[in-house]
């Protein structure tokens, strides 16, 4: 009795074993790791023109240099949607798109003025993509970006990745994700931003600079913000751990590090008008200053102090000014209204965009130097101590 | 008459309490669509309206001791009623076998095995939880403690990875959504996972501890299992915010964006390796409450031939339950909540005022 | 089909067997039941013949008699 | 194809149809005996009584000896005016030649006392037992069988004339190894002292461990034809009954032939015989055999071979080695933590390293990814394959390096690792992590070197699997081994005992200090479970230094 039952159920298993089949199995060496995709415009305006970025595996075996190699392939095709596009790809190369590895998504900004919503879907439902993938706008054509030749990195999908990256460091509001992107367009009133990046032509070589960040209303993009306009909105936000406050005065120019820097917004409401109080606590620490002579440690603190305060307010109120002419609520002070005062939010919420143009921004910056670097003085300090 | 003569120590139907509800913990989705950001608070009063359910459970323990559901009806309602209630049950269990199923297959397939069918995961699964079945009560449920822990572990781990990005803004504004919604939202917290708790009356001779210890054991149990899916459900508000009501699974999407550094990201798929354990476990729990609730049904002496036909049919009946899975969670969120309450609140409470009204079990204390 | 039926045929090898060997005729009859039932469900599923769902069914029911959100 | 299962399937049932037992089989299968080809002789022989004349004693206990060239005898003539004669069987080699001269037939030859000739038969036997013999084991017995069997055994037959029944007078010496370092089991701290082929020797190392009256060794002879002689030792009042009553009841009604090595016990007595784990446990230290049955456990020594076996045998045992207790618990927390994951990478390394690269691509970091891809490009085969060829080489060179002597074993070790991998990577027929992949599983597999053979065997279950289903594939394959686990039982004990709940966790996944270990693994000890009075700290003595309570 026992046998036959050992034996059946070794059927059974090895029956299972069978038709499990591999269903989902993608050799490595057939498939294509995708690390960058560029969205653009095409002439035909119902549809869009798609390139992917994929990194070129080199065998590792020994011989062959490198250099001659292309480090990526590219491919582009014309097609109304992402999933076309997928299967052209797919059909047209001898290996699968994987996408989970995709990096960045690159949407050209004559796109991106046009409408992105429809073109975004497909990052949304699809398993496959993940949320995590960067969204960023570009100066120009989005497949330059991904053509790009770059000295520091050679698959600029990579690049731009680790750009951010790095930028996250200084804070995490330089990050958009895709969930961040649609996070923020779900919202009713906070407007999507994306940076912005371009390619340039420096001595003969590519590079690739961040300009900004493109700002969005519901369905396009609407403008954008300088990279100075950038800081000011980070600094908005809060959460800051690096960067710089420069400014110069009467007496000479000063460049503080920040050490960090938080915000906390406070709403109140005047009579239809809304009011909204944003207090900045900073750790600033001197990084390098000229000029200041003739004047005392403590007054030279005091001076920077207020000097770095009036630097970091200027710097909101610019950008705020900015994204008032767009009127677009990058700050989130409508979502940050929704949340505290729902019931005033269902009030305001019809006519968000004149509330808007209308809010008051009042910016109270409470600046403290903690350090003074390496050396307390500057050079010029201690020549002018000695001149007296 | 007990069919399934092993023992269990208490400890491990505690444990298996809490891996039980921990189970559901992929499954906040009915959830996260009807209560949004305040999904927590449907928890929260979940987990508190759930007490009496409890209660009423231990009463019936309590009140016939060594006994299983089964046995009770039969002896509080005679036997024609019984029998019929009985079948109820059997059809009940047989079903939330079949959705938990089909859960992970669905789950299976839509995170780690694209192309792969459903019903080739859902088999696999079933055959090595008939394996376990074969072993009795011991083997189904030892391993609680450890996937429980595990899973206690990983939530914490979970936590602190995704600790940079969580927003506690996220949670606001509290309490503005339609009271209705509330009402909803409990009650798809309190049937889907808390009531399901019911299975465990099926078991209940089986712990070698006395009743009023077993009361203990459900009680700690299942707050522990509450409070786990309180905590995972504030973590996936606090990191997806208002996109929380778009994903099918919100907790792994939250665990996929762990991101710290290049090597500790892309991690989610341990989380739904354990999240396939926990899966599992419930599965086979609720596959052997069938198996043995069947056998004792028709006063079997052995269960255990009956225990892979059971598993065809679980796996066949399951196709027929759903066309889709909005479907599923369509109903998830709007009928099952209500139907089950039937099996889950009103059956034992009917039962237990009608042993008092009938004085039943005669012997014992009343 | 063929890989639908072998695996009913494994099943009722492993356990079908010594039910009938043991002359347990009560616990072959629930066995049958079983898996007949079973039989016939995947084998109506397997040829697209849409059962009706009871779930749905149930479904329908309550929210004709106003049981739903 | 499925035809062809089911046919056999079917072939499979018809011959078992026929081979069902009745209940009269049944019966006739529970009281089997061997047959004794040399016809039923044996077992009148061992029922006839001796005779009185020395000669036909004598041929007759030859015959049954067979006549060979080893079996020596020796007629002398003894006692005063030399009137009584004796006849001395022994076989050479078995029996110390020394032992016979100086200590049976000196003092018989020499023996000057009064009256003996005078005695007759049974009184003749005893005086010479009791007055003539300097040997300090001496038995009379009956029956000839009994003398052959002694003699089988090293001892000398002693037959005198006139008396109708013999004496066995203890003489084994034959050439034995001496007590060496174990090879299996090498040591950085603790006794390097190892059991040997010989059962006395071996039973006296582990006496010489725990000196307690308690101790108890019980002797059993197996094998109709090796009569290979097992000594259970267990502490009397610790080991549980039942257990030790397990063990003795399914050796004494084991009808085989021959024990050649403990091997033969293990695989007739285990509880599980179609598992991949062992459910008993082995070694050829007497301090992890003594260590083991202070906890509780029956040693099962065999004659014939260094490896003692010990029962009931949980999981966790493998990964308890005997030195976890010689150095500081700290360390010997973290070498233990390091033992789990070194098995779980032994069982699940090259399974997952085949899920990550097929199916789940996305969950490895995009550098790391990009490295294996490069690797990957232009290798012939698919991952699975790849990486069977690599594990399936390794098996064979380390069985090639484990059967040669020790210097070509390490030359083929060299040229294994270093020449074949090195080659076959930068000729393109494997990618490097592969060889990495594997090269750490088989690295980690000698961690745990008792579950070696359950490791390599699950690996390439969980490798199939993987290939088939990934990630899917893993998990349902490791709550199958974990179901198996759960299952297994050893000797009624739980064989995943002590890991699956809190029970004795002191002494599981980290090793709390010894001071901590108050009670004796629950399930395995039975009476006195109280090692050592509770919570001794290391730095305050006990007033009472004799703390350890006794029954």
């Amino acid at each position: 009795m026992k046998l036959v039952r050992i034996f059946s159920a070794a059927v059974l298993a090895a029956f299972m074993l069978l038709i499990c089949g591999c269903w989902d199995d993608y050799e490595l060496n057939a498939l294509f790791i995708v690390t960058g995709i560029a969205l653009d415009s095409s002439q035909n305006p119902s549809q869009m023109d798609i390139s992917v970025q994929i990194a070129k595996p080199h065998p590792s075996s020994e011989g062959k240099s490198d250099s001659e190699n292309e480090p990526v392939i590219l491919m582009n095709t014309t097609a109304p949607t992402m999933s076309d596009a997928l299967s052209v790809f797919n059909r047209n190369s001898n290996r699968t798109l994987m996408l989970q590895h995709n990096q960045v998504l690159l949407l050209g900004k004559s796109l991106a003025e046009d409408n992105i919503i429809k073109h975004l879907d497909l990052f949304m439902r699809d398993q496959e993509t993940r949320m995590e993938v960067l969204v960023m706008v570009v100066d120009g054509r989005a497949e330059d970006i991904i053509n790009a030749q770059l000295e520091q990195d050679s698959i600029s999908g990579m690049f731009l990745a680790r750009l951010i990256t790095d930028l996250t460091t200084a804070s995490s509001h330089y990050q958009i994700r895709m969930i961040d992107f649609v996070s923020r367009l779900l919202d009713e009133s906070v407007a999507p931003i994306a940076p912005i990046v371009s390619l340039k032509e420096n001595n003969g070589k590519q590079e690739i600079v961040m300009n900004g960040m493109a700002v969005f209303d519901n369905e396009r993009m609407i403008g954008q913000l300088t990279n100075d306009e950038v800081t000011g909105y980070i600094w908005a936000m809060g959460d800051v751990s690096r960067g710089e406050v420069s400014f110069s005065t009467e007496w000479g120019t000063a460049v503080l590090n920040i050490s960090s820097l938080t915000a906390k917004r406070e709403i109140s409401f005047d009579n239809e008008k809304v009011q909204v109080n944003l207090s900045i606590k900073a750790q600033l620490h001197i990084g390098q200053i000229s000029g200041f002579k003739y004047i005392s440690m403590e007054e030279l603190m005091a001076h920077l102090q207020t000097s770095a305060e009036q630097a970091i307010r200027d710097k909101i109120m610019n950008s705020f000014e900015i994204s008032k002419t767009l009127n677009a609520d990058i700050f989130g002070f409508g979502r940050s209204i929704y949340r505290t005062y729902p019931s005033e939010w269902k009030k305001i919420r019809e006519e968000w965009e004149t509330v808007y143009q209308n809010l008051e921004l009042d910016v109270n910056v409470d600046a403290h130097i903690a350090t003074t670097g390496q050396i307390t003085d500057s050079l010029e300090m201690e020549e002018g101590k000695s001149a007296d | 008459m007990q069919i399934d003569k092993r023992k269990i120590p208490g400890s491990v139907m505690l444990f298996s309490v809490v891996c039980f509800i921990q189970a559901s913990s992929l499954l906040t989705a009915f959830l996260a669509g009807v209560t949004f950001q305040d999904s927590w608070f449907a928890i929260l009063i979940g987990t508190i309206a759930g007490l009496p359910m409890i209660w009423i459970y231990n009463m019936l323990i309590s009140r016939f001791p060594g006994k299983n559901l089964l046995e009770i009806l039969s002896e509080v309602f005679g036997k024609v009623l019984g029998k019929i209630f009985g079948v109820m049950y059997i059809w009940f269990f047989l079903t939330l076998t079949s959705l938990n199923t089909i859960d992970m297959g669905n789950f299976v397939k839509l995170t780690i095995m694209e192309e792969t069918p459903r019903l080739i995961l859902m088999v696999l699964c079933i055959v090595v939880g008939a394996w376990a079945i074969r072993y009795g009560i011991g083997v189904v449920s030892r391993y609680s403690f450890l996937f429980s822990m595990i899973s206690f572990i990983i939530l914490v781990i979970g936590i602190f990875l995704v600790w940079n990005q969580m927003d506690f803004k996220n949670f606001l504004p509290m309490f503005t959504l339609p009271v209705k919604e509330y009402i909803q939202g409990t009650n798809i917290i309190l049937t889907i996972p808390f009531g399901e708790l019911v299975v465990f009356l099926m078991i209940i001779p089986n712990v070698n501890i006395p009743p009023q210890k077993i009361s203990k054991m459900f009680f700690i149990g299942y707050l522990l299992g509450g409070i786990h899916i309180l905590v995972v459900m504030a973590r996936d508000i606090a990191v997806l915010g208002n996109t929380i009501a778009m994903f099918s699974l919100p907790s792994l999407v939250t665990l996929r964006l762990v991101h710290l550094g290049e090597a500790l990201s892309r991690m989610e798929i341990l989380f739904a390796v354990v999240l396939i354990m926990l899966m599992f476990f419930k599965i086979t729990f609720l596959y052997y409450v069938t198996v043995i609730t069947i056998a004792q049904f028709f006063n079997l002496k052995e269960y255990k031939p009956l225990i892979l036909s059971i598993g065809a049919l679980i796996l066949s009946y399951g196709l027929t339950l759903y066309v889709s899975p909005v479907k599923h969670t369509l109903s998830g969120q709007e009928i099952t909540p209500i139907f089950w309450i039937l099996f889950e609140f009103l059956l034992p409470l009917v039962t237990l005022v009608t042993a008092a009204i009938r004085k039943r079990p005669k012997t014992g204390k009343v | 089909m063929p890989l639908l039926i072998m695996g009913f045929v494994l099943i009722a090898l492993i356990d079908f067997i010594p039910v009938i060997r043991k002359k347990d005729w009560g616990l072959a009859a629930v066995f049958l039941l079983i898996f007949v039932s079973a039989l016939v469900f995947s084998v109506l599923e397997i040829n697209n013949i849409k059962i009706p769902s009871i779930m749905e069914a149930a479904g329908n029911l309550m929210k004709s008699i106003g049981l739903s959100y | 194809m499925f035809l062809k299962y089911f046919i056999r399937k079917l072939q499979y049932i018809t011959g078992f149809r026929k081979a069902v037992r009745t209940p009269e089989e049944t019966h006739k299968e529970a009281h089997w005996k061997p047959e004794e080809t040399e016809s039923g002789t044996s077992e009148e022989k061992e029922k006839e009584p001796m005779k009185a004349e020395l000669k036909d004693n004598l041929g007759q206990l030859l015959d049954m000896l067979g006549n060979s060239n080893d079996v020596k005898k020796h007629v002398f003539r003894f006692g005063p005016d030399n009137t009584l004669s004796g006849a001395l069987v022994f076989i050479d080699g078995l029996a110390d030649s020394k032992t016979i001269t100086d200590a049976i037939l000196r003092p018989l030859i020499t023996t000057r006392m009064k009256g003996l000739a005078s005695l007759k038969g049974e009184n003749l036997l005893d005086a010479v037992s009791e007055n003539a013999l300097f040997s300090g084991d001496v038995e009379t017995v009956e029956s000839l069988s009994e003398l052959a069997a002694g003699c089988l055994s090293g001892d000398t037959a002693l037959l005198l004339e006139g008396c109708q029944a013999g004496l066995i007078i203890s003489s084994k010496g034959w050439e034995k190894r001496g007590v060496s370092e174990p090879q299996s089991e090498a040591v950085v701290r603790g006794p390097r002292e190892g059991f040997t082929e010989n059962l006395r020797t071996n039973t006296s190392m582990i006496r010489r461990k725990i000196h307690h009256g308690k101790l108890i060794a019980e002797q059993l002879t197996v094998g109709r034809k090796t009569r290979t002689g097992i000594c259970l030792m267990y502490l009397d009042g610790v080991a549980n009954p039942d257990v030790v009553k397990k063990v003795k009841y399914r050796i004494e009604n084991l009808e085989v032939d021959s024990i050649l090595e403990s091997g033969y016990i293990e695989e007739y007595i285990e509880d599980a015989p179609f598992s991949p784990f062992s459910t008993i446990g082995y070694s050829e230290k007497p301090d992890v055999v003594a260590s083991r049955i202070l906890e509780g456990r029956v040693a099962i020594v065999v004659d014939g071979t260094p490896f003692v076996l010990t029962a009931p045998m949980l999981f966790i045992e493998s990964f308890q080695s005997t030195e976890d207790y010689y150095v500081r618990p700290l360390y010997a927390s973290l070498v233990r933590i390091l033992r789990f994951i070194a098995f779980f990478i032994a069982v699940f390394g090259p399974a997952v390293y085949i899920a990550l690269t097929v199916f789940h691509q996305e969950m490895i970091p995009t550098t790391l990814l990009f490295t294996i891809a490069n690797a990957r490009e232009g290798t012939p085969f698919p991952v699975f394959i790849e990486t069977a060829i690599m594990v399936i080489t390794f098996e064979i060179l380390r069985e090639a390096g484990v059967r040669l002597p020790r210097p070509v074993g390490q030359a083929i070790s060299i040229v294994g690792a270093l020449v074949m991998g090195d080659a076959a990577v930068s000729a393109g027929l494997v990618g490097a992590p592969v060889v990495i992949a594997v090269s750490l599983t088989a690295v980690s597999g000698f961690l745990v070197p008792n579950q070696y053979d359950a490791a390599s065997m699950l690996r390439i279950i969980m490798m199939i699997l993987a290939a088939l289903i990934g990630g899917y594939g893993i998990s349902m394959g490791f709550l199958g081994l974990l179901i198996h686990l759960a299952s297994l039982t050893s000797f009624g004990v739980p064989y995943f005992q002590g890991l699956s709940f809190s029970r004795n966790l002191e002494d599981a996944v980290v090793r709390m200090p010894l001071w901590t270990m108050v009670k004796r693994p629950k399930g395995i000890a039975y009476h006195d479970i109280t090692r050592r009075r509770f919570f001794i700290p290391p730095l305050r003595p006990h007033q009472d230094e004799d703390g350890q309570k006794e029954n």
